[in-house]
Formats: structure tokens, sequence, C-alpha cells
């Protein structure tokens, strides 16, 4: 069992090493006398991303080579879970063509099937989800619904619906309603802190990748100081947000849907700005894309300004789609949603299923 | 492409059907469905990777537009992969003319806004990467039934599983989008009005795609129940009634696709190319 | 093949009381069983125990014994009693794979996953469209016909299994009488060529048509059993939550108005 | 109260080009009870989505209370005329059975009183009465439906539509949908049902209307419908009268259509002898 995970972290180290090093922003080449390409940092998200993907896939030739079966991930693929991808991958087809076409407004929602696959059966399936999401709607499913630009993008639905997995697995999604007054606001502190600071340094890291002779050209253009208050206004609304979910549904849970969906979507905006500004020039038609303008406008280059767009649009779309994930999962009966591998830490504390014995058993096989 | 009509004498008997597996009406259709896939993505990406704007156009022409004529598919090829990337090429187009930073040629202005000739250059070579990729998308799509690629990579070895969830992916797609019309219809049935302005628009949100999300997870259980009466949790590969036919020739192909885009990537990381 | 159970009860994941009770069934070969009994009174629930289904997919909890010609089950894994035991579900639609674009390959898709060689899958298909009558439907796609013709494809998909015996859950609930009548011909000539079925439906119309022998649950416990003429004539039925065929209906109706019922019996047998 | 009329109502549906209805003419007046059968594709849903704006005219008009309905939006329509959908799940979204049946009457604008009042009354008649707070998919699939029928209900809306109302109901669940239909009629309004229940046409409705190839081929009451005259009209439908009404011709006693007629008939034949 060592052995796999050992493999896993060594090929990681490798590959995110070769990556940094010598890929970076594959575009410009490598920077002579400094050991990395500058410019190119921006993409470190991507590379990481992809040394991710290659653990997994060590791990899984190891575990395969040890025991001629991967047992360890596909107790993660039950009948139930693979049916359910079907119908979480036309979810995120279905409604991010809906969302993208219609309302041209800077979020995708594009994720809801990743991210409740991920949640109701672990991080595997979910990244699977994702990938496929984004492979079937390049290559398979047929205009008005297919979208050319997805295929690229299937490295951050992987990352999603990892990230995904683990935040079901540790309870994040399960309900915690009408808790006491005083642990909500003890809780809602902690959570606009965690906020600010993960707000705070998604600025800093902004700032350090886009280099300081970007900063002095950006802070001198008004466009760049509009973006400035619309994030600090997002972040705002965010906190609002939270506050109205936590204190006017009384349900804790509330908090760590938002820093869920903080999370993941800086961690998307990171990973998908090297590949939107690379393969795309920054664009990919959806509402997104004036605020690319905005950052272009601003004097910033297509790399940073499509990291600035990411840094801004990701994290909200990221939290608004963990709020449906989560309703849904409210919505869901507990008959659904209780047989799921990671069904059990969805379900309020108390509801799991009485077992007494007198004869009653469980499945044998 | 199923065929309706009464049976031909050729399925009387208790063999394979005559309308599985039918050839596709050109050569390049008959081509293995990962040949066509490999053709495609090598397009993409290498558009992407050459970047400028006469590789992209060299590669439309020779992996896009040639193959497209010997398939017979070139008006549809042209409509759908201009639909298809419309909405990207006007972005790109009105983002990068007008916002390039530093841009000096100054073409035309708009107000504060200035048109610049490196801007224009970078808008054109995006235009021709896009076209290249929807265009090579396109042309699979149109030449390839999706479950006859996947037949393919199962037979290769793809798990059974995997191959499942792509299958059904294809079908739940449209069938989703039925649902949403029907639920539609049930609740203006139920007095919401979808008819007003965005923000009423926005309040039909959660009882259309609620139901639609919820009715379908509620299927979940008697669909899987449904497939493991018919033997679906077996462990391991399962019989495949037929597959694409494939020869040497077109494997070579496909390595030799492959191993031109590794060296065109590896050319552009190495910063020799143009 | 002899499928038996022996004081079986089950109890749904995460509910504390039993669905099913003390259930004692036989389903000898060649023979059709009826089960009839109010909504939720324990008829799907009795059909997903003796699949297998019920705890094996959906988990929950099992008591008592079911066995195959005195051999206990319990070990059997699902796609090894699905070649013993078939089960079909009230919704056509959610019984179609979703991955099939002909009837043919829905019907085959069974056979495909027992990884059965070729030539055996395409007899097994092909001998269940025939089975049913439905050979001429082999092109079409599944998605595109009427309910009864899916539930019929469905039937099919599970005769292609090869199972001892057949287990329909409400196949006809959401026909309507044109596709009632196919699914019901069809699983009369099932049962005509000796086919040994267990089928649950509210029509008591259908029960009267196909079963020799019917069970009747209220509350999760069995309440009557015996030859079909005598239950559905039961009258106790409509406490049951049952409401007999017409023709019972009309029998009674004449009997407790004081009409010689014999006139209305021998009309009735021409109809 | 309301007046429906459709004048040379058609329908001729866009992608496939199917001639769904071919020039209807109905008058529905308020209060009345009326059942609507024919074989599937005979323009029944057609027609009835036609009803509550769902689908606009290709040709000719639908009146309500005399004003042509085409200048009504749809939740205008829904005001006037509720619909009943065959599927519960294709509309069912609330994770509570009393948030459900209160979404149609809110979105009619009611409040307060009168929307707690409405919505109590729906959930009595249709039984769901104590489940309130439930999951709806926690319950079967015939009380889903039933929840579908209170969650129109209680919108009380003059004119009530329902779509194969006792398919997949057991006799507690057919039972619940008569007695919705009886106390719909006994408060006045006007009741449609699209079904293919014979008996439930025979037993609670005093007109039925025949549907042919998007054609109304008979308009009348169910011994005119299901008694010896016009059987062949009937069917030519292929659609198959209440089995008592088949005894009832073959016994020499046309006109009787339910069970109750049918026995009455014979006690008035036999006591004479």
């Amino acid at each position: 069992m060592i052995v796999r995970w050992i493999a896993a972290l060594l090929a990681f180290a490798i590959v995110a090493g070769v990556g940094l090093v010598g890929f970076g922003n594959f575009l410009t080449g490598v920077d002579e006398g400094v050991f990395y390409d500058i410019e190119g940092a921006n993409s470190f998200g991507l590379v990481f991303a992809v040394a991710v993907v290659m653990a997994f896939v060590v791990y899984a030739a190891v575990e395969y080579a040890q025991t001629r079966s991967l047992s360890s991930i596909t107790r993660q693929f039950d009948t139930r879970t693979i049916v359910l991808m079907p119908v979480a991958i036309a979810i995120n087809i279905v409604l991010g063509a809906a969302v993208a076409s219609a309302l041209k407004i800077p979020i995708y929602l594009d994720s809801i099937g990743t991210i409740l696959v991920g949640a109701l059966a672990g991080p595997i399936p979910g990244a699977l989800t994702g990938f496929l999401t984004n492979l079937l709607w390049t290559y398979v499913v047929p205009p008005p619904f297919n979208s050319g630009a997805a295929a690229a993008f299937a490295i951050v639905a992987v990352v999603i619906g990892i990230l995904a997995g683990f935040i079901g697995r540790a309870g994040w999604l399960r309900p915690r309603p009408n808790q006491p007054m005083r642990s909500l606001v003890v809780w809602a502190i902690i959570t606009v802190v965690v906020i600010a600071a993960m707000s705070y340094l998604a600025y800093l890291g902004y700032i350090a990748i886009i280099g300081p002779v970007a900063i002095e050209v950006a802070n001198s253009n008004p466009a760049f100081v509009v973006l400035g208050y619309l994030a600090l206004a997002l972040v705002a609304g965010t906190v609002l947000g939270l506050l109205y979910l936590l204190f006017a549904r009384r349900d804790l849970t509330a908090a760590f849907v938002v820093v869920g969906g903080l999370l993941t979507g800086i961690i998307a905006a990171v990973i998908s700005a090297p590949i939107a500004a690379n393969v795309f020039g920054g664009v990919t038609g959806a509402g997104t894309d004036f605020l690319v303008a905005a950052f272009r406008q601003a004097g910033l280059d297509v790399a940073n300004a499509t990291l600035g767009q990411g840094l801004i649009s990701d994290p909200i779309d990221k939290v608004t789609t963990f709020f449906v994930v989560y309703l849904i999962i409210i919505a869901l009966p507990m008959r659904a949603k209780a047989r799921f591998p990671q069904g059990e830490r969805l379900v309020e504390r108390g509801e799991a299923s009485p077992t007494d014995d007198d004869g009653w058993r469980g499945a044998a096989v | 492409m199923a065929r309706s009509g009464r049976l031909s004498e050729a399925t009387a008997g208790r063999g394979l059907p005559d309308f599985l597996g039918r050839p596709g009406p050109t050569a390049y259709h008959r081509l293995n469905p990962l040949t066509k896939a490999t053709i495609a993505t090598t397009t993409a990406i290498a558009a992407v990777a050459l970047g400028g704007l006469i590789g992209p156009a060299v590669l439309v022409a020779v992996a896009v537009v040639g193959p497209a004529i010997a398939a017979g598919v070139l008006r549809d090829l042209v409509r759908t992969s201009v639909l298809l990337a419309l909405p990207i090429a006007i972005s790109a187009l009105l983002v990068n003319l007008f916002f390039f930073p530093g841009g000096e040629g100054e073409l035309f202005r708009i107000g504060p806004i200035v048109a610049t000739e490196e801007g224009l250059g970078l808008a054109l070579e995006i235009l021709a990467r896009i076209m290249a990729i929807s265009g090579a998308v396109t042309l699979f799509y149109l030449t390839t039934r999706p479950s006859d690629l996947v037949i393919d990579l199962e037979r290769r070895g793809m798990g059974s599983r995997v191959a499942f969830v792509a299958n059904a992916s294809v079908q739940t797609v449209p069938a989703m989008v039925e649902r949403a019309g029907q639920i539609t219809d049930a609740q203006r049935a139920r007095g919401l009005d979808t008819e007003g302005g965005v923000l009423r628009r926005l309040r039909g949100i959660v009882p259309i795609v609620g139901p639609v999300i919820l009715g379908s997870i509620a299927e979940v259980e008697e669909r899987s129940m449904a497939l493991e009466a018919r033997g679906f949790a077996r462990p391991g590969r399962r019989t495949l009634l037929w597959a694409p036919a494939d020869r040497r020739v077109e494997a070579l192909i496909r390595w030799g696709l492959l191993a031109a885009l590794v060296a065109v990537i590896a050319l552009r990381i190495s910063g020799r190319l143009p | 093949m002899t499928l038996t159970l022996t004081g079986v009860g089950y109890r749904y994941a995460g509910t504390s009381d039993a669905a099913l009770l003390d259930i004692d069934l036989e389903l000898r070969s060649g023979e059709v069983v009826g089960l009839a009994g109010a909504s939720e009174s324990g008829k799907t629930t009795l059909c997903l125990v003796t699949s297998g289904l019920a705890p094996r997919a959906i988990g929950g909890l099992l008591r008592g014994r079911i066995t195959i010609d005195g051999t206990d089950v319990d070990a059997w894994p699902m796609h090894r009693l699905s070649q013993e035991i078939g089960i079909g579900f009230q919704s056509p639609a959610s019984q179609l794979s979703q991955v099939a674009g002909t009837v043919f390959e829905e019907v085959a898709f069974g056979p495909m996953n027992l990884a059965l060689p070729r030539d055996d899958v395409l007899d097994r298909t092909w001998e269940a469209l025939e089975t049913l009558v439905i050979r001429d439907l082999a092109d079409r796609d599944p998605r595109r016909l009427s309910g009864g013709q899916q539930q019929l494809v469905a039937i099919a998909g599970l005769l292609a299994m090869r199972p001892a015996h057949l287990i329909l859950d409400e196949p006809t609930a959401q026909l309507d009488p044109q596709g009632t009548r196919l699914v019901t011909e069809a699983l009369a000539r099932l049962a005509a060529n000796g086919a040994s079925i267990l089928v649950a439906e509210q029509k008591t119309e259908v029960l009267a048509a196909l079963a020799s022998r019917t069970v009747v649950l209220e509350a999760g416990r069995m309440v009557l059993a015996g030859a079909t003429g005598e239950v559905l004539g039961d009258p106790r039925l409509p406490e049951l939550g049952v409401t007999p065929p017409a023709a019972v209906r009309l029998r009674h109706a004449a009997r407790d108005a004081g009409l010689d019922a014999r006139m209305l019996d021998e009309v009735h047998a021409g109809g | 109260m309301v007046e429906l009329r459709t004048e040379g109502l058609v329908h001729v549906y866009r992608g496939s080009g199917v001639r769904a209805l071919d020039g209807v003419d109905l008058r529905i007046g308020p209060g009345e009870r009326v059942a609507i059968i024919g074989q599937n594709g005979s323009g029944k849903s057609t027609l009835v989505r036609h009803l509550n704006g769902l689908l606009r005219p290709t040709a000719g008009r639908l009146l309500i209370d005399g004003v042509d309905a085409r200048r009504l939006r749809v939740a205008e329509l829904a005001a006037r005329v509720g619909v009943v959908f065959q599927d519960p799940d294709r509309q069912i979204f609330s994770g509570a059975v009393v948030d459900e049946v209160r979404f149609g009457p809110r979105n009619l604008g009611r409040s307060g009183a009168a929307l707690r009042e409405s919505v109590e009354e729906a959930l009595e008649l249709t039984g769901l009465a104590g489940q309130e707070s439930r999951n709806p998919y926690d319950l079967g699939q015939a009380r889903r439906k039933l929840l579908a029928l209170a969650s129109v209900l209680a919108m009380r809306t003059p004119v009530l539509v329902l779509d194969e109302p006792s398919t997949g109901q057991d006799r507690a669940g057919a039972a619940r949908v008569r007695s919705v239909i009886e106390s719909v009629a006994a408060a006045g309004r006007t009741l449609i049902a699209v079904t293919h229940d014979m008996e439930l046409v025979a037993e609670l409705f005093e007109r039925v209307v025949v549907m042919r190839s998007g054609r109304v081929i008979l308009d009348g009451s169910p011994s005119d419908a299901f008694g010896g005259r016009r059987l062949d009209l009937l069917r030519s439908t292929n659609l198959e009268p209440p089995v008592a009404a088949r005894v009832a011709s073959r016994l020499g006693v046309p006109g009787a259509v339910t069970e109750a007629d049918l026995v009455a008939a014979l006690l008035r034949r036999e006591l004479p002898q």
C-alpha cells in the first residue's frame, strides 16, 4: 500500500519539476539566467495538475502490478455511480451550454454534475466525470450543445472532480441545520477571516505572477482600478451571501459550501488561465470575455489578463455551483443519497440507518 | 443510422444483423474511428503549437477541407464549424483588436478604444487557430458515429464501464433537453411566468432545473437495478457484437501523426519555431 | 427449477420497520404466480427480494432463507443470480440501457455482459426476439417505440439471459389498454409454453388471464393465497385495497341484488 | 365561471408536420364534466395543451368567456385553466410536500390565510394531509401523482384538466381521484379528464367526447358512446367500452353503461316474469 503512495509522490515530483523548469509558458521558452521561466510561472497551476494526473496513473499501474486488480479504485465505481455519471455529464453540458448561451453572465455553471458525483461517490469518479464531460462535449455531442473549447480544459474538470471528492469525503456538505446562535457567530467570523485571507493570497499571488513591470502600467490605468473594485465587491458579496445563508437558514454548512467553492474556484482559475491564454488567446465566447477585455485594456498581456479574469469569475462560479449542489443534496431523499459510496457523509448526523440483529443481515456479497 | 422498413433476407438467419456495423458511404467514413480521432486531435493541437497564420491555414487545407471534400461533407462542415466557432471568433476579434496592450500601429479609433495593427494580427492568428480546431472536430463528428469510436476503444481494452458512461451520455443529453422542455411546460401550467423580464426568468431557474436534476437522480436507482438484472456488475471484459475494421497502414498513419505532433511541440518549446 | 422463500422478511436501509414479514412462497417451474395488493403493500419489495436485488443492489436487511432447488443463494453475486432469475420493472423507459441504438443491441446487452461467445449472444438475442414476436422491431430505435413495445423489448432483454424464473413488477402499470393487451398476450404466450413467472399487478384482469395461483399482500404480509379464481372472487379483496376484475364485480353485484347469478355467468363466459 | 369554446381549431406540429388537430369545434360550459377519450395520437393531449396556451392554434381560435386566448400569456391562462400532467416526476422539485403544493397558488399571487386554506384543502382531498414535511420522493409513484394533482387543485382554477388521472393508481388511489372529481364538480368548477379508464368515464361523467385523427367524432352521453347503437364508431378508434356496457348490449339492455345500471336493469327485467 505504502509503495504505491511513494511511487505516486515520486512521479508527481518528477513531472512537476520537469514541467516548471522546461515547460513554463510554452509559447515563450526558457529565460536565460533564471532557473525557471518567469513569464511562464503563470502556468505552474497547469503543470501541477498534469503532475497530479501522472501520479494517479503511476499509483494505478503499481497497484495493478501488485494485485492484478484496481480494487482500491474500482470500489468507488459501483453500478449506481456508473449510472449517475452520464446524468451528471448531461447536467454539466445541458446546463453549461444553456447558461453560456442564454444568460451571458460571467459564470459557467458547467460543473454541477462533476461536483455532485465527486461529493456522492468520491475523488476518482468525480475526476472521471469531469474528464469525460469535456471530451464528450467536444468530440461527441452534436451542435447546438457542442463546445470546441471544452476538451482543452479537461484537466481543469479533473481537478474540480478530485477537490469535490475530498470536500464530500471530509463531510463539508453534510447538512448542519438549526445551530445555536453562538456557534453560528463563531463560525461566521472564522469563515470571513478565511475568505479575506484567501482573497488576499489570490491577490498577492496574482501581483507576484504578473511581475513588478506590469503593475505600474496597470495602476495608472482606470480600467484596472475598476477591476480592483469589482473584485472587492464580489468578495464582499460572497461574505454577505455567506452571512445570509448562515443566519437566515441557521445552517452551518453554508460556511463550508462557500469556503469549498472559493477554494475550488481559485485552484480552477490558476489551472485554466494558461490553457485559455495559450490555446484560445484568453477568450472562450462565454460571458467572461468582457473581463479579459478590461484586463487587456489595463495594459496586461494575454496570459495575465486571463488569470485575472479567472480569479474573479471562477470563485463566484464555483461558490454558486457548490451551493446548487448543496441544495440538490438536501432535496434528495435519504434513500437516493445514502446508497452512494460517500453517501453516508452527506447525510445529517443521526440519520444513518439503525442496525440491530435478531436474524437480520445485510448483503453477503 | 438504423434503417426502418422490412428486414432483408440477410438477417433472416441467426447471424449479425446487416444494420449493425454498416460501413460508411465514403472511404474517409470507412477509416477506423481512432484514426479519424487522431487526425482531428493532432490537427487541433498542431494548429495551437504552430501558431501564426500559415501553419493553421495549411493544416485546415490539408487535414480538414481535403478530407471533407473526399467524404462529401464539405457543405455541412463549413456550416457547422462556422456556427461552432462564431461566438469565440467574435470575442477573439473584439478583445484582441481593441485591447492589445502597447500596440503602436493605430488602424482606427472609436472613442477611447484604439484598434491596433498588432491587435489585428493576434486576432487573425487566434481566428485561424479556432477555425482549425472547430473544423477538425466537426470533420470527425460528421464522419464518425460516436458509438463506433467507443466500441473501437473498448475492443482495444478500454473498460466496459467507461464505454457505458460515454455511450449513455450521448443518449442522455438529448433526453435531458426533452425532459427540461416537458418540465417547463408543467411549471408554466402551474403559473410560472417565463415570458417576463430577466429577473422573472431567473426566478424560474430552480423550478425548472430542480426537477431535471432531482428527477434524473431519482431514476438512477431503478436504472442501476435494471442493469444489474442484466449482469452489468460482472467484473472484467464483455463480448462485443462487432468492432470497426482497422488496418496496419492506418496504425502507421496514427503513430506517424503523433510523432509529427511531438516534433512540432518540441520545436515550439525549444523556441526554434518562428 | 424451484425457487423457495421460507420465513423471508426485509427492511429497507435507513428504516426501522420491516417492509416484508414471514413470507413463505414457492415458485415452481412452468407456473405463473400472481401477486396482488395495494400500493406500498410490499409487492415491489417481494419482487426485489426474490430477484436478489434486495439486499445486494439496494442494501437493507434480510431475514429467512431463499433457495433454488434447495441450495441457499445468499452468497451468489448478482450477475450469477441474474442468469437464474430475471426481473422487469414498471417503467419501460428506465429499463433501456441507454447505450443501444437498436432494439437488437438492447436485447443483446445482457448476454454481452456475461461475456458469452459471440454466436451464443446472437442466437440468444434472435431467440428472445422471436419468442416475444418482435423480430420486426430489431432495427428500430428503442426510444422511439410505444410504452407497450418498450416493455416487450425489456422482457426480451431478460429472456436473453435465459433465466429459469421471470419476475415482473407491475409491467402494465404505465401502459394504456392497447399496450396492456400487447404485454398480456405476450406473457400468455410465454406461460403457454412453460415459462415460470411471478407477476405483480394492480389490474386484476391481467392476473386472471395469466396466473394459475395468486397471492395477496397487505402491509408486508401474505394475507390471501390460492387458486387465482378463488382469490380474485374472495369478498375481502376490496378491503385489502384490491379491485376485483369486472366480471367478478358484476357477479357479486348481481348476487347481492338477489339476481340469478348463474345467468350472468354463462352470458359473460361467452364474452 | 369560465366558458371554453374552440372554433375550427387546427394544429400542425412544426417539426414533424403532423396535423394533430384537424378542425375541432367544441363548447364546454361552466361547471360541465367532460371526458375526452381516443387512441394515442388522436389529438387528445394536443387539444389539452391548447386550453392553457402551451400550444397556440395553427388555424382557428380558442375563446375563454368569448375572449380570444391568443392575447393571454400562459401565466394568465394558467390562472383560469389548471392542467395536471401525467408524469409527476416531470414537475416535482421541492424538498417537502407542502412546499410543492404552495408553488402553484403562490405563482398566482395568493398568500397568507387564503394560501394556507387552499393548500390544506388540496392536501385533504388528495389524502396527503399529515404528509406535509415528507420528501416527495419518499412517497410512492402513485402518491406523487396525487401530490401533482394537489398542487394544481390548490390553485382553485375555474377549469381543471386531468391528463390520465387514474393510470398507475391502486384501488385507494383511484377512489381518491374519484372523490376529487366529485368535489371539484360539486364546487361548480368545470372538469375535463383525458383518460382510458372507461369505468371512470361511465360512472362519473355526463358527457363524453370521442376523438380520432385530430377530429371529434362523437360528443354525447356515456350511453351514447358505449351503448349498442354507436358501438361501431367507438370500435373504429379500437377503444373498448366498459365491461358492464358490453354485457348490457349482449343481454339486450342497451343504455346501461355502469355496473349499477346493468344490475338495476336486469332486476327490472327479471322481476316481472
